[in-house]
């Protein structure tokens, strides 16, 4: 059975007494790309791992389309700060196959291709902490594709990559897309944002302003906030 | 114990024989030391330093026995209380139950096994008259092992935790994410910890090579069959030959410092960074 | 075969005469836990060891009272010394009787050091003051009961210059002696009886009852008499043979 | 030591007097057990605990004396040790020099100090006839507390590093950056990473407060003086009475315990993640 | 004296035998803002960390206009993973301070007021390390700031910002040059680069392509790498 739709039900994420994010109604279904937007510390981290189900749930309800164990295999995540495992980059990059119990060799072997569709074939055998930061990034999300999931989350995954790099993932994401994977991401450009987006959603401290498609939003965003965001204005 | 030479020209230097019959054998200047019994108590310091030299560089028979057997218990003890600490430390890393924060502290707690209280249990359970007496474990090596791991578990799995802790809330969110099973998450910690695992596993074989509490007691200090360099420098003590019984005692500080050397040298711990 | 012998015992170094041979003559292995009066005669009890070799009279009988062991074997006996400070400040020296001896050091309140261990040797001590008149448990901070075997309390008496109660044997064998000597002996209220007690095989049928036996004949043979009486340090005899064969 | 009670009903329960003279006022169930050397060796255990438990209800005075000087002298050896350990620690981490590598080694290896030789070589330099011998030193609680020192530097300066070299691989940068002085970068690593670093010095604690063998030889284990838990346990053992060896040993266990829960829950260690 | 010019001849960050960048002639001098570009992994973090003296020189010179202590003393640097000490946010702010010296009530007040500057007064007592990416960025700009440095390197500040927040850093930095600060900063987006840039150094595989004047740069690349990298086209 699919993961989708990922139905979400004043889902709320605290930590102590501060509300990260929440209360949150939302669905994720179809094809495409959701793209969350919001200002700094409104809550797209947060919103993300909470759909994701790795951020703890302390109000509300969460749904997928199978049961619960599934939807975890079938999901990956791009953190905003990547995690570098203490090994080799395409150790780090073959050890969600080497979870799913696929042999070492094997999984080296796709990781290697991987490596080099992402542009770190030459560095394949370094240290992954010793990566530039949009190396980095570049790494977690071949290790998000490998494992090529049904739902894809991806935070800010190009804030630290260059012109021709983000047009490259950009590629990749796409026929990612187009291979069925439905991918929920979050980002800063507006300009990545407009290319991408079949939806977006709005996220103003904590709470969704608006949740609609894309060229509904960019063109005649319902609420204060949006219209000021998207103009790049002060959103207070 | 008699450390007693079977070579040549320095044998009778160092040498040095708990039958005290053989005392003759002994170099002018063991034997004065020994009838200026109101020399300064540094000298034997000096006196130890030169008999560790000489019984080493002598192979004597009886000191390559005894440290043999305490390598070999020392090192199972040291194996199997891994097998146990170092998974027992990830799964308080990796796991949240209710009575999580109270086990850590008594884990901490149990550092402070006192030695010859552990030895007594183990002690009044291999005994004879014990629950496992049949096995007639009791002085044997395999007593002091047991002993041994009882007393190293807490200390290798409370460091180990405090490492992995740190580890781990580096590797929490990815390992969440890519939904690993508890035991993936497990091994994972621990393969990639396994340089900051080297200091709760050296910790713990320092402690179990220097113990002797608890070995004495289960043990037995049996010559031959149970002594250990702990035990015997803890007879020599009590014989009151303190040149002796530091001799013994710089050879084991020497062979600790050895067994790190080596470890460091094979791991490189300190190349490359983290890791 | 596993024998419990007490410290001191194992410090006068007859052990390390007596072991080989005895291993050699009778083929077996002897193996000897040093321990604790107390220590040894719980080994024996629970059965842990095939016989033992202790000096505390009272408590061995009350061990073969209890059935631990079917007799006991007297073996040999050495002698109990007052070690001293070599200045002897509670002027010990001059005493005839030792409860005299005992009696001064109270008086002057020297310091001593007790072994405080239940030992045999400590036993004898407690009994010596109880002779003379004197009470242990009212004594002040000159009477310091460490609670440790024989070279343990040697150590500290070392150390602190005090008088200490100890068995000749371990005395001489003692290789820290600093500015301690012996400053009272020969009284024959010190004798110190040491015997041998094979655990009963039929509380415990697994001891080594066969082996236990033949070094009770072996201890008792011509041969054990000859090297007992013949151990010596610095020229002087630690043990009397007394064996009733 | 005479474990002598001052109290009413029970002071005749728990009673053993070391100047076996009063042993009259033991009660039937000591006596009942002293009796019966035969019985299952676990009855050791089960009079052990309820030894303890009426030795702690009892308040006894003994007892009460020897757990204080216990915590005092092991307390004010953790806290001397910490003063020099953490800031070692610290000082490894943050510069690097030539022998760096074999210093940790080394350290590493001094985990391994087997005590009784710590205790002969502390005993050496405090002996009349030693070099400090003028202080009178010898058979003190600060005798006592110098041998602990020793043993437990090298414990909790290598748990200490070993926490402390991951937080400077996170702080190196900004420290370095900042221009921050080897004092200010040390401080702020061992302010910093004061949590990790409560697992060494529990571990130091834990070791200090079971062990028997150094502070035997330079305390001398003398009643009312120097006599401390774990020694007067070694003490117990040698005559025999397992089950009032077991009992002060459980007393201890919960002593050790009771410091951890109180330190854990004071730090409130496991709570807010990292630090 | 002033720290500039910074003067760098032949100079080589190398780690084991993969050189990171150079070698590297440079002289930064005078007053602006010098923006540093080039792909990922061409050198941007180590060339800064080399100009700002934490980067162990393998090779070559590098010298201050005066003492290197008191260069030291005179610099800060923004980097690209923002170091989050385990402290509060106004603690991490104030920490400068206190190593220079300054009373901690003294610091602390100072703290929260640039704390409040960059939009974290609300979470000035919370703990650095539950901050969201973007809040991270704005502390380690505040902590760099608050010495008021005369030299003052940042790597990529606004990756993780939102449209607003950008400018407003924008805005703090101007005021600094204003002040004489003098900004050296590697960015990977390119309106960013011409609003800001006075001089730009372009970085190619560990190797100085281009140093010039930002007008020349953006209308006139010399090397083909520049080209293609300006109009956001492959760089190989
Ligand atoms: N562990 C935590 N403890 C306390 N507060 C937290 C914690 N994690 C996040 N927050 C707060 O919750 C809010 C939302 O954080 P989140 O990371 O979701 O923001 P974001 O939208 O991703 O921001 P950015 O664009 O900066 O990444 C922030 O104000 C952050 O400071
Ligand atoms: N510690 C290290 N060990 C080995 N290689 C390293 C190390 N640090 C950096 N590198 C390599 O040096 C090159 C330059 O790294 P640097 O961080 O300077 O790149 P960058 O230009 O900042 O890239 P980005 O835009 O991705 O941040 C990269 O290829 C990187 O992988
Ligand atoms: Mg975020
Ligand atoms: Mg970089």
């Amino acid at each position: 059975m699919a993961v989708l739709p990922i139905r979400a039900k004043g889902a709320t994420a605290r930590r102590r007494s501060k509300v990260l994010v929440g209360p949150v109604d939302l669905t994720i279904e179809g094809a495409g790309i959701t793209i969350v937007m919001g200002p700094n510390g409104a809550g797209k981290t947060s919103l993300l791992k909470l759909l994701h189900g790795i951020e703890r749930l302390r109000g509300g309800h969460l749904h997928y389309g199978c049961a619960l164990a599934e939807a975890r295999a079938k999901q990956a995540f791009v953190f905003q700060t990547p995690v570098m495992m203490r090994r080799s980059v395409v150790e780090n990059i073959a050890y969600p196959l080497r979870l799913a119990g696929i042999k070492r060799a094997d999984a080296r072997m796709r990781a290697y291709t991987w490596a080099t569709r992402i542009g770190l074939g030459e560095a394949a055998e370094r240290a992954a902490l010793g990566l530039s930061g949009g190396e980095r990034q570049k790494l977690a999300l071949a290790r998000a594709l490998i494992r090529a999931p049904e739902v894809l989350f991806l935070d800010e995954p190009c804030a630290a990559l260059d012109g021709r790099a983000t047009r490259e993932i950009e590629a990749l994401l796409g026929e990612a897309v187009a291979a069925g994977t439905r991918l929920i991401m979050s980002t800063h450009d507006m300009g990545q944002a407009r290319r991408l987006a079949d939806e977006v959603v709005f996220l103003h401290k904590g709470r969704i302003e608006e949740a609609t498609a894309a060229t509904t939003f960019f063109e005649r965003p319902a609420s204060e906030a949006a219209q000021a965001f998207v103009r790049g204005d002060i959103v207070e | 114990m008699c450390f007693a030479s079977k070579e040549m020209i320095y044998t009778s230097v160092l040498l040095y024989c708990a039958p005290r019959p053989c005392a003759f054998d002994q170099q002018a200047i063991f034997r004065s030391r020994r009838n200026k019994r109101d020399d300064d108590a540094m000298t034997d310091l000096w006196d130890g330093i030169l008999r560790a030299f000489w019984l080493v560089a002598s192979l004597d028979r009886d000191l390559v026995e005894i440290t043999l057997r305490s390598l070999q218990v020392t090192l199972s003890a040291l194996v199997l209380a891994c097998l146990i600490a170092l998974p027992l430390a990830a799964v308080l890393v990796v796991r949240r139950f209710r009575l999580r924060r109270a086990t850590i502290a008594v884990l901490n707690a149990l550092m402070g096994l006192p030695p010859v209280v552990v030895g007594l249990i183990v002690y009044v359970l291999l005994s004879r008259s014990g629950p496992f007496g049949v096995l007639g474990l009791l002085f044997t090596p395999t007593a002091m092992i047991i002993a041994q791991v009882v007393i190293i578990v807490p200390l290798i799995a409370s460091i180990a935790h405090q490492s992995l802790r740190e580890l781990w809330s580096d590797y929490h969110d990815l390992l969440i994410s890519l939904n690993a099973t508890p035991f993936q998450r497990i091994t994972t910690l621990l393969w990639d910890g396994r340089r900051a695992l080297l200091t709760a596993a050296l910790a713990g074989f320092g402690r179990a090579i220097g113990e002797v509490g608890a070995i004495m007691v289960v043990g037995g200090n049996i010559d031959h069959a149970t002594r250990v360099l702990t035990t015997a420098i803890a007879l020599e003590t009590g014989r009151g030959d303190f040149s002796l019984a530091l001799g013994l005692g710089f050879v084991l500080i020497a062979l600790a410092v050895a067994v790190n050397l080596c470890i460091h040298w094979l791991g490189q711990t300190e190349r490359g960074g983290r890791w | 075969l596993k024998l419990a012998v007490t410290t001191s015992f194992n410090n006068s170094g007859l052990a390390d005469v007596l072991v080989p041979e005895i291993e050699k003559d009778l083929g077996i292995d002897l193996q000897l836990l040093v321990v604790g009066t107390g220590q040894a005669l719980r080994l024996g009890a629970a059965g842990d060891v095939d016989a033992i070799l202790v000096h505390a009279r009272a408590a061995e009988e009350t061990f073969i009272a209890e059935g631990h062991a079917a007799y006991r074997r007297e073996i040999m006996y050495n002698d109990f010394i007052i070690v001293g400070p070599g200045a002897d400040p509670a002027g010990v020296r001059g005493a005839t009787r030792v409860e005299d001896a005992f009696r001064q050091i109270a008086a002057a309140g020297a310091d001593f050091v007790s072994r405080g261990d239940d030992s045999g040797t400590h036993k004898k001590e407690l009994s010596l003051w109880v002779r003379a008149g004197e009470r242990p448990d009212a004594f002040s901070s000159w009477y310091r009961a460490v609670g440790a075997g024989m070279g343990a309390a040697l150590n500290t008496a070392a150390a602190l210059d005090a008088y200490i109660l100890a068995d000749r044997a371990s005395w001489l064998n003692f290789g820290n002696q600093q500015g301690l000597s012996i400053v009272f002996e020969g009284d024959k209220a010190l004798f110190n009886q040491y015997s041998y007690l094979p655990v009963s095989a039929v509380k415990h049928p697994h001891v080594q009852k066969d082996l236990a036996h033949a070094l009770d004949a072996w201890l008792i043979s011509a041969k054990a008499e000859e090297l007992i009486d013949g151990y010596q340090i610095e020229g002087k005899t630690l043990f009397v043979f007394n064996a009733v064969r």
